[in-house]
């Protein structure tokens, strides 16, 4: 019985907040978010280096072989550091790959992506909030034509993973001339967004997508809660940090017992939620049964829980919070991303009503 | 309970009607003019016909009517009706005007209220620093009296209408040997001058409606000086208390609740539109509640102020409780906004005018609420000290916290 | 232009505050609790002679001919004074046979009942939470037989309104041998209910009751909501005196922040919420478009507040307002019976949004 | 992560589970013994085996095991499928059996562990005041020491199990001229005396769970007293974490959870069941987000304890969870009542045991939660210094408020 992590996934997470803290500081991050590049090539390598790209593919294709519970270790680093670029549908296209592919695409993708360097996205969500593989209306086959909307990291993308009518996948590749990404304006500039417009776009379906698809955007929704996790615990470490300098009335603004209550229900808060995406990443692979319902669960309550604490760090802040200058916004924006990417927690949960025999 | 206004008041609208009808849009040749010109024609006019400007003397540029609430009510909703021009919105008509007229010399009176009213004169506000916060009064930004001059040293913060203000109202700190409070003093400068330096200042949204100001002996003359040395303080709480009233209104509140019924009308959900959404229309009306308090809330004042009467609790629950309709407001906004709260604030989503984009910005503000008019903590510091009686905390802090109310 | 109340509602109201104050102070209504009586008749013949019992009913018929704002008044001082009594179903029963009766009906019953010389119940509810005219279910006729729910003050009653299928009203007298009330164990002692055996009674048909029966529930509605108000301000009242004389760590409890800011959320919720049942009741003879949607509003914003605020109250008591001795309990207990009795606040609001035309 | 025990000890649950297979429940003869009885030599057996009262040495009726959180835990799990008898609950065994192993003289031991452990002592806690509230340590019951015993004046609330125990332990303050923490010392009385006098306390539900006790010249020997004179504040804390611990648990909020459900799946809605109901779905799953957490955060600590190392913020949280747990419940329960909200608690609806009428009892007793174990201002107040570090208020309230933390 042990509900942690273990001794390799504390020394990974503790190897990344170094190297994060490194090599992305919060003053590099708002370098990033002010010119909206969104992708540093030199921490994309680094972290390629250090084998996060492949972290969950099989060993035979370059990969770790490791668990989604060590990628969830990954993202909620990134949510504590606010780590822009391209790591979620990265890692998730190469687990759609791994999953849903034939042996000839696995070999062709995996080693490259596994590496770092060849760069996957995903083009999920279209109109009307269909992020769901049941919702995908865009017709499967040799080629495709339609548009996806808000694919993250589009440009320059050597692949992407496309969601196509009945739930199933399939790969376009960058280079396509039947592709065109559309850059949209986001609130989130650490994790552009673009929307893609396929006209006959060439196509190859994978072979296992239908059953490719619900886990990976499991997958996801646990990476996203663990981004959250980490997100919402960086916002109150904010406020607490900045409480415990600013002075106000000759004191300290963390000695008013109402400040002190709101950082304490900030704590109440988001604290407790990290065994959520805990358990629902551990149910990928070893629970089954348990794996969509924990998922859904996770991603719903630790989103709604980002944006809550998220909020209170700005409002802790005072007008401060409220600038371009004060890091909060990072995390806000990215509790924004978090809440809404692959569905809104709302969605998530009426799934979840769906699956629970509450009879039981 | 009576929501007539009588028929004296009746034919008084009527008269309005009239004059509105007359007098708006401009007709002829004059309806070729610029906007502003036309506005600016118009508003003569009507505070000619004693309309504008009511409480302000003929001779100052207004047209000195005796108070009368229920023809200012009146006003609003006919000028609103036919969407004319209303007196000028800003902190120069707003709260330079009032102070002006309360605590100004004749000379300062004749110099600067006119040509504000007029909307020749555009001012901004120098009030808050970045180590002050909620305890304005702590403020350190100071003025030495050298010569003819007051030689102004330090910054501010928050300064909006920044990008169009030719002066400036400020509380500088001019008696460093006095009290928090009684060192203080108002003075007006000119903003076009070269001890003084204007940093624009970036929201979280991205725009810039505030500045940073930066005070390098920055000069103005010694009779620019409102009310006596160190009597700042005091000058500057009429204006405050103006300036929570203009927060407070019940008005606002209903306006985003409209934006918001109409953005649930043209949402859609799994082929539905939200607002058919048993969930989304049973959170409306639960909204709903709060907002229609807040409405009758302000009638009650309105009432209450008519007849002399003292309104009590509420003009000290208002404004708190429209920045927490407003957040509300914002927390259900986003939940129908779905994907599209991905898309930066005023960003065009699928190349259509949605409107959808301008929520986030909405979001993003109903976090600022707390800067204009006091922080919500210290609302609720003083709607239980002065409302509820209860004992003011035994710290050194508290007296400050309450006397610094903003 | 006056959104107030009238010279004489606050004589009524300061009046009525003077004579519960000395008639029905805090110590009787917990005898009365106690004893579970619900019924002083020394207290009803007081307020009968101050004519609040004809408040509301035609001049002709010895009522005092005024409005429901004035019934309302008096029942948000009920409220104020927690005052034990059949007040609630006595104004409604004898506003139906007002609104809905046959001449012959009034003459018979309403002096009766303005001078409080003969008393009148409601027998709505059925089971499953039917509160409403549309969904009553009991076969009308000349002889009634069926169960009603949550009968208010049934024993001793000379009359009961009694709401009938197709959402008509029938009259049955309390002496009808096919009567058989049924006494509940009820929360608010001071309102006892019980249930009502219907075997075969004789039963009079208000000619226009179908009319009659939702006028009077909107009547209820508003007074149900004037209750929660003046109770919801009493539980304030109470926490904030108490918050000035307890002390605790040598200090008033009322210094701490916390608490402060607790009272203050207390009086945002509950005061400038009194405008909403002020409009319903105006909206009841002078704005007849907007009176049901004003009314359902009003009784389910103004009931949930209630509760809030009792529950705060009751925390703000600390371990004393968890006693049977603290008189806190008399209002959480109201606030109780004010959010369920007619339907509760989520009920309202589903009919609030069928009616509201969003699109306006 | 791994939530599987390892083949060592998934032997030792083979061994409980035959244990559990062959004496429970009793048989033969022993069968028609009374509940009580069955129970008492089952515990015996059980505890003779090793499984129960495991820290307690075997010469004080314990089984005297080393510590083991898995074995605990299997034997949590196995007991409770079994349905069969764990340790007695209780003030007894769970508060006053581990203060006397930590600070109890070899007498105090060998007198009142094995009968308590046996259920024959029944105790009751002297701790709260009704002067004292969340300021425990200001508490005024006096002792003084007359000849060879210590004589008690003053009054205790909030004190339960009153109704069943031969022996109270308390709080009193027998050094008046020490601080206000230095000067009480943890006495044990019995309750069977003429200076004693229990009145029982109705609680808003109208049961009486609670009662005062006022002691007028009560006596209880010299020797009576646990730890030193004046360190009875430090022996109680030990206590109070425990108590903490036991509150803390994720068990409760998963049973509260569980009974929800089955009454959202038993009320019918306009012909449906609640629990079919899209917004009272929503909201069930929303509350589930929480009530996992809480049960994983006790896993978390859990393994944390196994394996020695520090669980951090999370014991401070989990009490406070557990209340907001519970109170969100009973909210949500309200509105599935509907009109049965109406009836009193405990009262039976319509003749038939549909059990929503404990449910008045739970909505009642989650505004009872902080009576035990701190209320919930407090709680923050410790979560905010001591688990985030802020800064101590300045006013002298704040020491004290700290120290005493129920």
């Amino acid at each position: 019985m042990n509900f942690d992590l273990s001794e390799e996934q504390r020394l990974l997470e503790s190897s990344l907040d170094r190297f994060l803290a490194e090599r992305c500081p919060v003053a590099r991050v708002r370098e990033l978010f002010d010119s909206g590049e969104g992708l540093d090539e030199t921490l994309w390598r680094g972290l390629s280096e250090l084998g996060v790209m492949g972290l969950h593919l099989p060993e035979e294709y370059g990969g770790s072989g490791l668990e989604l519970l060590d990628l969830a270790v990954v993202a909620e680093a990134f949510g504590r550091h606010a780590t822009p670029g391209p790591f979620l549908e990265h890692v998730l296209g190469g687990l759609a790959i791994a999953l849903g592919g034939s042996e000839e695409q696995r070999s062709r993708w995996l080693p490259g992506l596994a590496s770092g360097e060849l760069r996957v996205s995903l083009a999920l969500a279209e109109g009307e909030d269909r992020w769901q593989p049941e919702q995908w209306q865009l017709p499967g086959g040799a080629r495709v034509s339609g548009v996806k909307e808000h694919v993250p990291h589009a440009s320059g993308a050597d692949l992407f993973v496309v969601g196509l009518h009945g739930g199933t996948l399939g790969l376009v590749e960058g280079s396509d001339p039947g592709l065109r990404g559309e850059p949209l304006e986001i609130l989130d500039r650490s994790r552009p967004l673009s929307r893609l417009h396929l006209d006959g776009a060439g196509c190859d379906l994978l072979p296992r997508g239908a059953e490719a698809a619900p886990r990976m955007r499991d997958a996801g929704l646990v990476l996203l809660a663990a981004d959250a996790c980490g997100g919402g615990i960086a916002c109150l470490d904010l406020a607490v940090a900045y409480a415990g300098t600013r002075e106000q009335f000759g004191v300290k603004i963390g000695s008013f017992q109402a400040l002190k209550h709101q950082l304490a229900d900030m704590a109440i808060h988001i604290h407790p939620a990290r065994g959520l995406f805990w358990f629902a990443a551990h149910a990928f692979e070893h629970v089954p049964e348990e794996s969509a319902v924990s998922a859904a669960l996770a991603k719903a309550h630790l989103t709604d829980r980002f944006l809550d604490v998220a909020r209170a760090s700005v409002e802790a802040h005072g007008g401060i919070g409220y600038t371009w200058e004060c890091d909060v916004q990072f995390w806000l924006k990215r509790a924004v991303f978090d809440r809404a990417f692959l569905g809104d927690p709302s969605c998530h949960r009426r799934r979840v009503a769906e699956q629970m025999d509450w009879s039981e | 309970m009576d929501f007539s206004f009588g028929s004296e008041y009746e034919a008084f609208r009527e008269t309005v009607r009239v004059f509105l009808g007359e007098n708006w849009p401009l007709r002829g040749e004059e309806a070729d003019l610029s906007e502003s010109e036309r506005a600016r024609r118009f508003r003569r006019r009507a505070t000619e016909a004693g309309y504008l400007y009511r409480n302000i003397p003929r001779r100052f540029g207004g047209s000195e009517q005796p108070p009368d609430l229920l023809e200012a009510q009146i006003l609003r909703e006919e000028f609103g009706r036919a969407r004319a021009p209303m007196e000028l919105t800003g902190q120069g008509p707003q709260m330079v005007v009032p102070t002006l007229l309360e605590w100004g010399t004749e000379w300062q009176q004749e110099r600067f209220i006119p040509k504000t009213v007029e909307g020749d004169y555009v001012w901004c506000q120098g009030y808050s620093e970045p180590g002050a916060g909620s305890d304005l009064a702590s403020l350190q930004t100071r003025g030495e009296r050298v010569g003819d001059e007051w030689v102004i040293h330090g910054q501010k913060i928050w300064t909006t209408h920044w990008n169009r203000a030719q002066y400036m109202f400020a509380l500088v700190r001019t008696e460093p040997d006095a009290s928090k409070h009684e060192g203080i003093s108002y003075l007006l400068l000119e903003m076009d001058q070269p001890g003084i330096d204007v940093r624009p200042l970036k929201q979280i949204t991205g725009a810039s409606e505030f500045a940073e100001v930066f005070f390098d002996g920055a000069r103005t003359p010694a009779d620019w000086i409102v009310g006596e040395r160190g009597q700042g303080w005091r000058v500057s709480r009429s204006l405050l208390k103006h300036e929570r009233n203009m927060l407070g209104s019940g008005a606002r509140a209903q306006g985003l609740f409209r934006s918001l019924i109409r953005l649930a009308t043209r949402v859609e959900r799994q082929g539905h539109k939200a607002v058919d959404d048993p969930m989304v229309a049973e959170k409306l009306v639960e909204l709903m509640g709060y907002v229609r308090s807040q409405q009758y809330s302000s009638y009650i004042q309105l009432t209450r102020e008519l007849q002399g009467g003292e309104s009590g609790l509420l003009p000290l629950l208002n404004k708190i409780g429209n920045s927490n309709i407003a957040q509300q407001i914002s927390s259900i906004a986003l939940s129908l906004l779905g994907s599209d709260s991905l898309l930066a604030p005023g960003a065009n989503p699928r190349g259509t005018t949605s409107g959808n984009e301008k929520w986030m910005n909405q979001f993003m503000g109903s976090l600022g609420e707390s800067i204009a008019g006091g922080t919500s903590n210290i609302q609720r510091n003083i709607i239980a000290e002065r409302g509820l009686g209860l004992p003011r905390q035994e710290s050194p802090a508290s007296k400050d916290e309450a006397g610094g109310e903003r």
